[in-house]
């Protein structure tokens, strides 16, 4: 359920008492309710699900898994490689 | 009472019952589309002749091949990014044309507007049809103009029709495609689609895709000039990609595998996909072709289309299998395989 | 895309499967609460490249799907109302009720419109002061702060014209349904990442350890899907049973407290029937008393309405794992997404429907595709 | 903003700019309508062709000469005495290609469906149409469907297009007519038109009138058979017979003068006429000709007519003459003189 | 068709053509009150088959023409309002106001119908019970009747939603005020034969004497016209002043008694404005004060609009026969059919329309008919 | 004005208290309202106006005034036949 697409925040502004913003999906700017995330500031992104952001996107976080993706990708290779070397061997 | 009024004798076919009235799904160029084809019109024109699973009927007449088409274009906006009806209209048809090896020669126009349109879009709209006509090198020589009452149209529809002649030795047809033979498409995919729904009511989006609304007679005439060995030509336009592939599976009885890393997508595009929860492989597309030819052809005709305006971002996106034949196949990013089958009514926007 | 396209590499991909058939010793089977999860495993193929040993169970995450029938028979009644505009999120419209779907009810002539955003649906009650604007407000946690926001603006701007069918569900209790259930065949769950943005991750504490089950809050791209599968087979070859989040960038413990504020002020829990699986109790949010006045089942009195489901679709077992869409007599045959007989043929997120649209009843052997 | 939306750069021209929007009357087949063509899309098409006079267009393919048409059909009610929306839609395109004296070969056939259709009048319609098809020797080759949102349509709209060879040495068109010419009707005129008021809400009266409709190409076939020399073949739909006429006097630069006592005209029709103050010579006709050739042939033609189950009614109505080029005139019931002009927009029920 | 074939024969027309050429020794101006007859008249050419010395005027006896400008514009108000639908008889659509016509209105969005009677009107709005129904009530003495009963029965079925725009106008005032003219030179008139039918003989006796003018009641086929012409020819030619009825088979001197009882129910005399010529006292109807709730002008507030006529157009001297329509400069150039400027260009009743339509400004001779 | 045309009543009803009737014009009928003619009969002719009978048609004067017709033309023929012998005397 629930498809949420990150994207980057442009502008911020006020609607009928209502905060707004413009928010950047890789080319395609839609105007977003921005009421739940009042901390959010231009330049950060965000999950959007039906025209609301939900969360801010933690880049430290999104690096820290990415790095781990790798080094398990590492890992595997290290093992790969070593199961590569006991057939060979 | 007239023989018309009596709908007693009619009994309508399955799998027709289930949808007593016309859904907006029947329009939408997916399973409804065929089926009422299929199963009404079909039967009714029987013994007529036959509608042609085609963009367009070849027809011999004296020595030469005619190939002829009909399209009606009722899209909303009236206007969109990059292009407007008029344009569509004229581009339509000669593309349908041409996706038989054709070169089209002459097109009608037929206008049904509704009451209170401004006469000034009107006339942008024409002006669009000349502009159109012109730059592919075709006549508008027929036309016809019906005027229906307000809140009985929305603002104008157009019908064009026309045809041109078959190069002698030309036999392109989407009952072509063999097994081996290599699927090019000719572009980017899905911005016509994207475009539209950029400025649709209660979808609006900055407005940085435009409809690739273009004539593709002139490639075809390229790609003719590079080999005349090509099987399937099409203009894969309501639908999408998937919906005209899985159109030529099924007519030619062949399998089809395509591999989503090589599809070109804009960004754009692929961004507002995303955001709708759509696909751009059933996204509508007005300026693109697929052709499929044998694969030893296949590298010569992408280089030959990447030299075309039309073509510059032309790519092989597949390959035609005896395999699971009616069927396609994608090959996802991350190496799985999934069915590409084709669309029911119209693609929703999804939230979930 | 950024935030996208680096969960979707290729070559991680491949590394992240290798490493599942590395700790993976015996079968297990993990659930995917969450329809999303569902769309993304089908349409990335990710089932077809797992151990036979993992087997994914698709759980009751797709709202259009586990909305009852008789909400959806509701809806179809006041959307065939003449004076009123009926907005709904376009997955619904092909839903069926007991008679019809939404399509049919446009194609009879009420007015029907897709929306975006339930804004949407706001700005159109604005724009038709004479007409009644009724937004069917369905989803789970996630989608609840946008229909929660929708009635505040709509009580701030006065309108009288504006109403909510609502039909909200919550995923914790669901899952204590599937775990209570004698049948369960569950061994872990990949919790729904974007619900959790709105929730956090506390409520999934209590359910770890009641059930003693690995829950591992996870996204949706291919490489979290597998994250999430990967840290729920380590738990489980473990013997452990933790609250994990392999969502961080998404997901904080504490959750959207702004949002959860609203959500309070605006809702409350009450029991609500899934379609297919029956009444599980404080599994739904309706509008609380204070909200009332935009309560469409009251100002349509549509009350009484009452349904029965389709006798033969089993929809019900498809929901909670306990039968596999193609394992339906009726899967592919009586019932495609074409002739949809249960709600999980409808949505693409429905299982039957992903099963249907990207694996069908062929096997990527027979496809013929090389990996 | 896209070119396409920058309606300041066109300037509507004189004498459109009284309407600034589209009105019924742009459809009617009258002044209005003439002026759109002559206004509005000829100097839009200008360089890519120019739009025919006739009924169809002459398209010159290899050695052979087509005749080209298209009609899109939006009459309501769909089904009505003698007919429906489909035979309708078959045989109008038919009779224009028949017009240039050119034998029908394909037709297409392009829908516009209102989301809610009932699909069993849709097939009724289908049906119709292959009938009509079958009658006349025709073949239904193309065809596409669009469904346009419920409130956006009027049920079915219907396109039709096609083509037929025109004869080797056959030169007939609107523009051939000379004087000492006589002119010939085929039968009855103004049922069709009067058939559909019939039905018409608010103007009902007992339906004992039936339209026309009928496929005219083999009766046109009879008469070539008879005498190849014919000038003009013309079928007075939209406008009547006055409509007709008049495009033939100014198309031709002839004067033309009828006797009004010589109109076939059925007695219910001239009731119905009468009593809503029309008269029957603007009167929509869809299974009628007007054929003008020199008058040493007329008899021999009009035989011919009347041997045919289509023209027994057939008539020697008028004559062409040098004087008062581009105008019609009309003897009249007690021997007066009078102009029958072109109608300016629809022709509306009087009290008075 | 009986009662109309016979009397469009064309040797007795020929004959009764040689009759009033015998008879005729001298010029003699002769009106036509009635459109109906102008149209017989030039439809028929009978103008054309007529002694030199006969000129026949066409009078102020079109509905549609002599409407005021005024009450076009509101009727053009009302028919724009969004809850309206307005009613028509199918000649008033294309009668030009100040700014445009009723199609106009309706290619803009106003619901615009065409009636073929006023009772269509009330069944309209029994069928929309939400909307404003409104009767454009024009007409003279022959139509007022069918109107006055379209209001008695919205009376007696308590339809609050139906009402009528009435500009009613009556014959004898305006023969009055012709003869009143300083420049008349009507000598002779046709009376009209269906306004006779429903009011009798007997309100023309005082202007026969008032004036010393002869008044033959004439009909409406080329028979029945000539007849009426001979009659008057015969009276002038002797020197009488008569009044005289050649119209006997459908007009009575007592006229319709159960008509003219209704309509001295519903309408009460009042002075009315004739477009191109100006208020004539006493020379319309309205509501009365028991039907007033019926009164679209005071439902709708439309009261205050007022306008000025063109000033190029001289239809009111067309209609007073002051001038016939090729006399006017811009007849023909200007103003057509297509682009009226007047609305005796308008209506095919119209003076200025039925020159244009059947005769123009070419004569018999011109167009090259054999007679 | 008012265009009236000549029909036959062929049957008479009432429709919510009017007196109403079908009338044949030459083959085509319709409904017309019969209130203004309280004495009209099947059979009878009447001249319908705007969907209102509002006169019935005497057939006794109708034959009078094509007599008359007839003997002008007579009176008129004589005229020209006494002129032909004038002229031919
Ligand atoms: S395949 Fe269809 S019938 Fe079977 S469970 Fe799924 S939705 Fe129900
Ligand atoms: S011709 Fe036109 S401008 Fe002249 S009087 Fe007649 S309506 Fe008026
Ligand atoms: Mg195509
Ligand atoms: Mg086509
Ligand atoms: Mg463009
Ligand atoms: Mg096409
Ligand atoms: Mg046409
Ligand atoms: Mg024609
Ligand atoms: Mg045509
Ligand atoms: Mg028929
Ligand atoms: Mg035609
Ligand atoms: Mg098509």
């Amino acid at each position: 359920m629930c498809l949420g697409i990150p994207g980057q925040v442009k502008e911020i502004y006020d609607m009928n008492g209502i905060r707004m913003g413009k928010v950047d999906f890789n080319g395609i700017v839609k105007d977003v309710c921005l009421a739940y995330l009042p901390d959010i500031t231009v330049g950060d992104y965000t999950i959007v699900h039906v025209g609301f952001a939900i969360t801010r996107l933690d880049e430290q976080s999104a690096l820290e898994t990415l790095a781990l993706f790798q080094s398990i990708g590492l890992l595997d290779e290290e093992l790969r490689s070593n199961a590569a070397e006991e057939e060979a061997a | 009472m007239s023989e018309g009024l009596n709908f007693e004798g009619w009994s309508c076919p399955l799998p027709l019952r289930d949808h007593p009235n016309i859904v907006m799904g029947h329009g939408g160029g997916g399973k409804l589309s065929a089926e009422l084809v299929e199963h009404l019109f079909l039967p009714a024109f029987a013994d007529s002749g036959a509608v042609d699973m085609g963009d367009a009927a070849l027809i011999a007449v004296g020595g030469a091949h005619l190939a002829f088409s009909t399209d009606s274009f009722v899209v909303r906006p009236l206007f969109f990014p990059g292009g407007n009806i008029g344009e569509l209209a004229v581009n339509g048809t000669i593309n349908d044309i041409a996706m038989r090896g054709a070169q089209p020669l002459v097109l009608s126009a037929g206008f049904i507007l509704e009451e209170g349109l401004p006469l000034d879009q009107l006339a942008a709209i024409a002006h669009s049809m000349g502009v159109a006509a012109r730059r592919a090198g075709v006549t508008l020589v027929a036309g016809d103009t019906k005027v229906v009452d307000r809140g009985h149209g929305d603002g104008v529809y157009i019908n064009t029709s026309g045809f041109g002649i078959v190069p002698e030795g030309i036999d392109i047809g989407p009952t072509r495609a063999q097994p081996g033979d290599a699927i090019i498409v000719s572009g980017t995919i899905g911005d016509h689609g994207i475009a539209i729904l950029s400025v649709r009511e209660g979808l609006e989006f900055g407005a940085t895709v435009e409809s690739d609304t273009a004539p593709l007679n002139g490639l075809v005439a390229d790609l003719l000039d590079e080999t005349r060995n090509i099987h399937v030509l099409r203009d894969p336009t309501r639908g999408g990609v998937a919906s005209a592939l899985n159109e030529i599976a099924r007519a030619s009885q062949v399998g089809i595998v395509i591999d989503e890393r090589n599809l070109p997508v804009q960004d754009a595009v692929r961004a507002a996909c995303e955001l709708l929860g759509m696909d751009p492989l059933y996204v509508a597309n007005e300026g693109k072709l697929i052709a499929i030819a044998p694969a030893s052809d296949a590298e010569r005709l992408l280089a030959r289309m990447r030299a075309h305006p039309l073509g510059r971002q032309a790519a092989i996106i597949g390959r035609v299998t005896a395999d699971h034949p009616g069927l396609v196949a994608a090959r996802t990013g991350i190496g799985g395989t999934r069915i590409v089958d084709m669309m029911v009514g119209e693609q929703l926007p999804r939230i979930c | 895309m950024k935030y996208l396209d680096e969960y979707r590499d290729p070559d991680l991909a491949q590394r992240l499967f290798a490493e599942i058939r590395r700790i993976t010793t015996r079968p297990w089977a993990i659930m995917e609460v969450c329809g999303g999860q569902t769309h993304s495993i089908i349409r990335n193929g990710i089932d077809q490249l797992l151990p036979e040993a993992i087997e994914l169970i698709h759980g009751p995450g797709c709202p259009v799907c586990v909305t009852p029938l008789e909400i959806i028979d509701k809806a179809l009644a006041i959307a065939s109302r003449p004076n009123v505009i009926f907005c709904s999120f376009g997955d619904m419209l092909r839903v069926p009720g007991s008679a019809k779907d939404l399509f049919r009810v446009k194609s009879e002539g009420g007015d029907v419109r897709v929306v975006y955003s339930p804004l949407d649906a706001v700005r159109l009650a604005q724009q038709h002061p004479d007409r009644e604007v009724v937004f069917f407000g369905i989803g789970f946690e996630t989608t609840a702060p946008a229909n929660a926001m929708a009635v505040l603006q709509a009580h701030r701007l006065g309108l009288r014209n504006f109403s909510m069918l609502v039909s909200h569900v919550l995923v914790p209790p669901a899952i204590s349904a599937i775990m209570e259930s004698p049948t369960n065949r569950v061994q872990g769950f990949l919790a729904a990442g974007h619900v959790c943005s709105v929730m956090g991750t506390w409520q999934y504490r209590p359910l770890v350890e009641r059930y003693h089950v690995p829950i591992v809050v996870t996204g949706f791209e291919p490489l979290d899907v597998l994250e999430g599968i990967r840290r729920v087979v380590l738990q489980l070859e473990a013997g452990r049973a933790e609250l994990d989040n392999a969502y961080e960038r998404a997901v904080r413990p504490e959750g959207n407290v702004a949002a959860q504020q609203v959500l309070s002020e605006v809702f409350e829990v009450t029991d609500r029937a899934w379609r297919g699986i029956g009444v599980i109790p404080q599994s739904g949010w309706r509008l609380r008393n204070a909200y009332r006045a935009y309560d469409a089942e009251a100002r349509f009195a549509v009350g009484d309405i009452q349904t029965r489901e389709s006798p033969i679709c089993r929809s019900g077992e498809v929901l909670q794992g306990m039968l596999k869409p193609n394992q339906c007599p009726a899967f592919g045959k009586e019932c495609t997404p074409r002739t949809p007989l249960g709600a999980t043929m409808v949505s693409s997120e429905g299982a039957c429907a992903a099963y249907y649209q990207y694996g069908r009843f062929i096997k990527a052997e027979e496809v013929g595709v090389a990996r």
